[in-house]
């Protein structure tokens, strides 16, 4: 599954590098984050449950590696979550190129899932991973909106 | 495929219901004929269940004023078999065989399906052409909520913890009203691939006075085709002009989902013309209570 | 042969139970203190397996035992290698077979990683979430040309390639015969995956009896003397420790075969060890998995064609979808290669198979068995072939039939029964009359479908031939033996699953005794009854048991007349065994009842005579030289709606050759839940796997069946070609309906929307892959 | 555990039951009614279904707890002794069953349905049996069974 894009961001490139690199912002553009840790430098573990409707929001194993650096421009995200109901795992590329005051953040993920929500879900896996990146949009959209000022 | 443990309640009364929800933060448990299937696959795993099946006073169709008015815990079967749903809400009664299968249909309830809000389900869509309004009801009292306000995304509505759906209050269609439901499944009673409902209201000319359409399986939740409805004001409903609306209905109004069993683009297509045929009976069926 | 019950449709002898819910299926099968069994199943398609810790699953209350592969000691083994390769020259297998549970490495999604015992399968299950697993994921390959490529993901690691096998079977000289044809017709053609979808799913129970040292298993298996062959082997026990019973089965279709899955293996072996009664029963998630699958396979195929149509030569070069493992050898690979030929002088025939190691379920035959890839290109080609030459559909298939005087006709090549694919017997162009006529072909063509069209409307007709390869060996036994009571007891060793042959052997039993269909009690698939033969599959069980059971009713029926002829006081030829009696043809009031001659012959005292045996009772076996050909013609009528591509299916008409039939309803009913099953295969059934190796559609939410409003009732006809390879006459049946149903409908579909150009080279075809094709071929894009 | 009375097939149960224990577990192991077929627990293939206060239900989406009080009929019920109910014997006439595995649920959609339509058209019946799936029959005998025992009611 692959979900691309483009989105404004306020702040520079330069301004908001490090605050996408913190955990605690990080873990609001990811819904469902329920903990999240950076454990080395480029490395960061937690734990994510997503409910959606009937779906329990059970607890899923987080870790995320961030790779191909090229501060403050481009990164790659290796997002690998596994829980009961089967794993989510991929990459996600997100290039900033500065745009008036802001940032213009582009995004390309590639993900995978499998297990019970691969078999089950797929009817809804396509408006799920909508719903979750507009979610994950606004919300860091805000967070960076608030630490900016 | 056994569902995991939880904490079982059975009310007798609503009140009592409403008490045991917000105490054990319990979700309740309509028809079950979602829920159910999501514990036997253990992908839903509440920690506790109130069984609104024995609340007697939540089941029932009556009709006053005007106003039809539908228990939540009314049965989809009682629905389909009732004399008055089917003179005084048509489109209603022409919805109801398609959903899911007769087993089903005995034992999932119309408040169920509309809480549960899942955006291949018929019944948000029509209650949204119908202009409807869902009662709700909590410990702290009772609200009304338009049908329009009541779906907010994804599995999603506005009920809020502790807040059941109480009934839902159909208001009286005007005269020179027609109304159509169309969907497309791969067999019948599966999930929509999509579907429509439709509402039209001539004005004294035959002019379409005013619209409703609404698409399931296309979005997060039911999804009126907006810029469909208002081409469709004020206007002769001629083939050219439902054509027309049918078309914006598949595709400017409209951001449908892809699975395994459906394109985005094959959606579209489908919208568009179940839309158009819909469209073209609501309007026949108008033109005739005008004669 | 034909009698009172012979050829009749007699109504069913096994009916009762099922109606009133008394028939024992496995499930119902409950025994005092037994415990159930979960199993931990690999989310992964292809991963290392790093560890596995079991210790909190072991902690939970009413957990008996949780065994992972190491667990197992030296009971951990591959599963056997059920049907080696055929001895064709030059053909290249690697065999490669499963653990019962997975150790070092997971190579499909749903392989078994541990085994929890429990008080209650809700227990069970819920100590599977206490288990944590470390699996490494490693790139998985499920697309069959990917998988041959240079650096594609090895399934097995120890053959460096994921080349199961090679088959190349030839006839003639194909490439001479190109030279010489007027067209060429070249297309590739693909069959994607499905799978049986039986209503009962499987399920195992097993009772070691330590004072009797017997272990007792109710399996849902198609082939449950081998069954009890190999765990007596497995578990070092004696044949006769060992009882198999595989009672009322909830529907087979090919799967149910499968020796020996992994939980037929650990379950026997749970319940010795732990010394209570173990339950299994796979439930329908499970068994998207954990049950063997069919279908996967990409041809690319020509057809060699003069002017007139007359077929010069076909080459075919295909890939075949194995899936994770090759248990089954080449049998469904080799199906499809052989029933491409079909009912048609093939004078020149080049076909090359490779079947492919994918990280997907093992594939193993399912009802039709791949003979429906071999149909659907060939009857594909033949109809391109018609277009290209301007030539009539049927007339096409009629030009190039073989001649009911050309039997035995020699096809030169080796089928699945090791044996060469001779048609012992059949009347092609009698069927395809029968089925013009029924469906009105010419009047459609020439009155109804420009009729329609001119209202708007987008109708279809198809059709097709196809031959099945039937009735195969190796052999079949059974034993008759008529009791004192005057009841007959027909014990037999194939497993039934709802073909009705309690009663057609009945039937068969019957008419040879003389006695009441109803007084035949027949006993199929308990290893306690008889212990001799193979199993139910390869639409075998009419012809091969059948066979069988006629022959030890003859067996029987001798002794009846040699003991009876100096009671009754007349000679052998003058006796008569009707009415449950034996009498004198002169004479009627001269009799003797077959109970009363039961008891005769096993006299308390007295002496019976060397060379011969006590009881009215027989043992035979029955073993066919090769296998038969049944044949037949499908023709469909469908009606497009070309804006949502949704396809109704107006008629569907069937004439069917089964040779010799013994009850007409059975036959027919065979049919028509053949023609189901294809229309499933057809539009509804398909496997979506991601490029990972994850089903994306594990339910029957998402998995579709077709139900009453999507299968029509069929109309049929009948061509009657007795087999000349058994006693009996018969053909199988049990396969038929499912074969060509896909190639109809294409041909129908094409035919439907002839105006757009549309070609159909895939099943199975969903409507929204229905409307990109029509959006293709008319080159729009909405 | 909850303790639940409830009458099947005329006989009245009672139990105590663990909430979660499905309906379809508790007829089948619970009261050895082992003619309630299971086949996909998730409500598609309807081999469960059973009748709840006259209504068809599948057994396989209802806890059993939720029984109590009520009155289930399963297909033990329909025949009388050894005389088969009159649609169990247009079943058997017309070969409607193969396997038999999704037979009791045919049979158990099949009864209230008739009730209701004591004449039905053949798209009646195919609509009426759509939410039970048979993998043997091809459905072409069931409808005829449903035909047999009407014209049976009719005479």
């Amino acid at each position: 599954m692959i979900v691309e894009g483009t989105y404004a961001l306020p702040g520079s490139p330069e301004a908001i590098w490090d605050l996408l690199m913190d955990p605690e912002v990080l873990a609001k553009a990811m819904p469902g984050t329920r903990r999240l840790d950076r454990v080395a430098p480029n490395r960061y573990e937690g734990t994510m449950g997503v409910g959606i409707g009937p779906i329990t929001a059970a607890e899923f194993d987080l870790v995320i590696e961030v790779t191909d650096i090229q501060r403050p421009l481009s990164y790659t995200m290796q997002i690998d979550s596994k829980g009961r109901f089967g794993f989510s795992r991929g990459t996600a590329r997100v290039e900033l190129t500065p745009d008036g005051a802001g940032s213009s953040m582009r995004y390309r993920a590639d993900l995978q899932v499998g297990g019970k929500i691969a078999g089950l879900g797929q009817r809804l896996l396509d408006s799920v991973s909508k719903m979750l990146l507009r979610q994950g949009l606004e919300a860091l959209h805000k967070e960076l909106t608030a630490r900016l000022t | 495929m056994k569902p995991p443990p939880f904490r079982y309640f059975r009310p007798r009364s609503l009140e009592e219901a409403l008490a045991q929800l917000e105490r054990e933060e319990a979700k309740p448990l309509a028809g079950g004929q979602s829920l159910i299937p999501a514990m036997n696959f253990r992908l839903a795993s509440p920690g506790a269940l109130v069984d609104l099946n024995e609340v007697q006073e939540l089941a029932g169709i009556s009709d006053a004023n005007g106003t039809v008015r539908i228990g939540a815990m009314t049965r989809h079967a009682a629905v389909e078999r009732d004399a008055r749903i089917a003179n005084r809400v048509p489109l209603l009664r022409e919805t109801m065989p398609h959903i899911a299968h007769p087993q089903i249909r005995s034992r999932g309830t119309i408040g169920g399906s509309l809480a549960h809000a899942d955006p291949a389900a018929e019944l948000p869509a029509v209650i949204l052409a119908l202009d409807a309004s869902l009662v709700i009801r909590s410990t702290g009292g009772e609200r009304r909520v338009e049908a329009g306000d009541f779906f907010t995304g994804l599995f999603a509505t506005a009920l809020e913890p502790g807040e059941l759906v109480t009934a839902v209050e159909i208001p009286a269609a005007p005269a020179r009203t027609g109304w159509a439901f169309e969907e497309f499944a791969r067999r019948h009673g599966d999930y929509a691939l999509v579907g429509v409902a439709v509402r039209v209201t001539l004005d004294p000319k035959g002019r379409c006075e005013s619209c409703r359409i609404v698409l399931l399986s296309v979005g997060d939740g039911p999804v009126m085709a907006r810029s469909a409805m208002r081409s469709l004001e004020g206007v002769d409903l001629a083939p050219d002009a439902i054509r027309e609306a049918a078309d914006r209905a598949g595709s400017a109004d409209i951001d449908p989902p892809a699975d395994i069993h459906a394109s985005a683009v094959y959606r579209r297509q489908l919208a568009r013309v179940l839309t158009r045929r819909a469209l073209t009976r609501a309007a026949a069926r108008a033109s005739e209570t005008r004669q | 042969m034909t009698g009172r019950y012979f050829g009749e449709s007699v109504l069913r002898l096994e009916d009762a139970k099922l109606l009133t819910g008394r028939a024992r299926f496995v499930d119902d099968v409950s025994l005092p203190g037994m415990l159930h069994v979960a199993f931990l199943r690999s989310d992964e398609a292809h991963a290392r397996l790093n560890g596995i810790d079991v210790s909190a699953a072991r902690a939970r209350t009413g957990v008996v035992a949780v065994y992972t592969a190491d667990d197992l000691g030296d009971y951990w083994q591959p599963g056997p290698l059920l049907v080696p390769p055929p001895p064709i020259p030059g053909l290249v297998f690697n065999t490669a077979t499963q653990g019962p549970l997975a150790r070092d490495k997971v190579r499909c999604a749903g392989e078994p990683l541990a085994m929890v015992v429990a008080e209650s399968r809700y227990v069970a299950e819920d100590a599977l979430e206490d288990i944590v697993v470390d699996l490494e994921p490693l790139p998985a390959v499920t697309d069959l040309e990917q998988a041959l490529m240079d650096g594609a993901p090895l399934v097995h690691d120890q053959f460096g390639t994921n080349l199961a096998a090679w088959v190349h079977q030839t006839k003639g000289d194909y490439q001479a015969a190109r030279a010489k044809a007027h067209r060429v017709i070249t297309r590739r053609f693909a069959y994607d995956r499905g799978i049986a979808a039986a209503l009962e799913n499987r399920g195992i129970v097993a009772h070691w009896d330590s004072g009797a040292q017997e272990l007792a298993m109710w399996d849902t298996t198609q082939a449950p003397i081998p069954i009890r062959n190999g765990m007596a082997e497995f578990l070092g026990l004696r044949e006769s420790q060992v009882r198999v019973v595989a009672p009322f089965i909830g529907g087979g279709f090919g799967p149910k075969i499968m020796m020996f899955y992994p939980e037929e293996v650990l379950v026997p072996w749970a319940a010795m060890r732990l010394g209570r009664p173990v339950k299994w029963i796979e439930d329908r998630r499970e068994n998207f998995f954990a049950t063997t699958q069919e279908r996967g396979q990409i041809h690319h195929a020509e057809l060699a064609v003069a002017k007139d149509g007359t077929i010069l030569g076909v080459k075919d070069r295909f890939l075949h979808d194995t899936g994770a493992y090759d248990p089954y050898g080449l049998t469904v690979p080799i199906n499809s290669q052989c029933t491409l030929l079909g009912p048609y002088v093939v004078p020149a025939y080049d076909s090359e198979f490779t079947a492919v190691f994918t990280n997907k379920p093992i594939v193993t035959p399912v009802r039709g068995a791949g003979r429906q890839h071999g149909v659907f290109v060939m009857e594909r080609l033949l109809d391109f072939a018609a277009r290209e030459l301007g030539m009539d559909r049927v007339e096409i298939r009629r030009r190039n039939y073989i001649q009911p005087d050309q039997f035995p006709y020699d096809h030169e090549i080796l089928f699945q029964d090791f044996r060469p694919l001779v048609y012992d017997s059949g009347d092609y162009p009698a069927a395809l009359d029968k089925a013009v006529e029924l469906i009105g072909y010419r009047k459609f063509i020439k009155d109804e479908q420009p009729r329609l069209r001119r209202e708007g409307k987008h109708p279809g007709i198809g059709i097709v031939s196809y031959i099945e390869g039937t009735g195969i060996g190796p052999y079949e036994g059974a034993r008759v033996t008529v009791e004192p009571s005057g009841t007959v007891r027909l014990s037999t060793g194939v497993g039934t699953q709802g073909q009705g042959h309690f009663t057609t052997f009945a039937q068969i039993v019957a008419e040879v005794l003389g006695v009441e269909v109803g007084s035949v009690e027949v006993s199929t698939g308990d290893t306690r009854e008889f212990h001799w033969g193979t199993g139910t599959f390869a639409s075998r069980g009419a012809v091969v048991a059948g066979s069988a059971c006629h022959a030890a009713a003859m067996k029987v029926r001798e002794k009846i007349l040699a003991l009876a002829a100096p009671l009754v006081g007349v000679a052998e030829s003058d006796l008569v065994v009707a009415g449950g009696a034996v009498h004198s043809r002169g004479d009627p009031a001269k009799a003797i009842s077959l109970g009363d001659l039961a008891r005769k012959a096993n006299p308390l005292r007295g002496a019976v005579a060397p060379g011969t045996e006590p009881g009215l009772e027989a043992t035979a076996y029955f073993g066919p030289d090769r296998g038969n050909a049944a044949s037949g013609v499908h023709a469909v009528i469908v009606e497009v709606d070309q804006e949502t591509a949704a396809v109704e299916i107006k008629r569907y008409v069937v004439v069917h050759d089964c040779g010799t039939v013994i009850n007409p309803l059975v036959v027919e009913a065979q049919v028509q839940g053949g023609v189901a099953h294809g229309i499933g295969n057809a539009f509804y059934e398909q496997l979506h796997f991601d490029r990972n190796g994850q089903l994306l559609n594990a339910s029957f939410m998402d998995y579709l069946l077709p139900t009453a409003l999507d299968v029509p009732t069929v109309e049929m006809d009948h061509v009657v070609s007795p087999s000349p390879l058994n006693p009996l006459g018969t053909k199988g049946v049990g396969e038929a309906g499912a074969i060509p149903t896909g190639a109809a409908f294409a041909q129908a579909i094409d035919d439907a929307l002839a105006h757009t150009g549309i070609e159909i080279t895939e099943i199975p075809l969903s409507p929204g892959r229905l409307f990109e094709l029509i959006d293709h071929a008319t080159g729009k894009s909405t | 555990m909850h303790p639940i009375a409830v009458v099947v097939n005329g006989t009245r149960n009672e139990r105590s039951v663990e909430p979660r224990l499905l309906l379809s577990d508790f007829l089948r192991h619970d009261l050895g009614l082992t003619g309630t077929h299971v086949g996909c627990e998730h409500g598609v293939c309807g081999a469960c279904t059973v009748l709840m206060d006259g209504q068809p239900v599948r057994s396989c989406l209802l806890f059993a707890v939720q029984t109590d009080g009520h009155e289930l009929q399963t297909v033990e019920g329909l025949a009388a002794g050894d005389q088969l109910h009159p649609l169990q014997q247009a079943f058997h006439e017309t070969h409607a069953l193969q396997c038999g595995f999704c037979t009791p649920g045919f049979l158990m959609t099949l009864v209230p349905f008739l009730k209701d339509h004591p004449n039905p058209t053949e798209p009646e019946i195919r609509e009426a049996l759509c939410g039970n799936l048979c993998r043997c029959t091809g459905y072409a005998n069931i409808v005829k069974a449903v035909e047999r025992y009407a014209e049976g009611l009719s005479r």
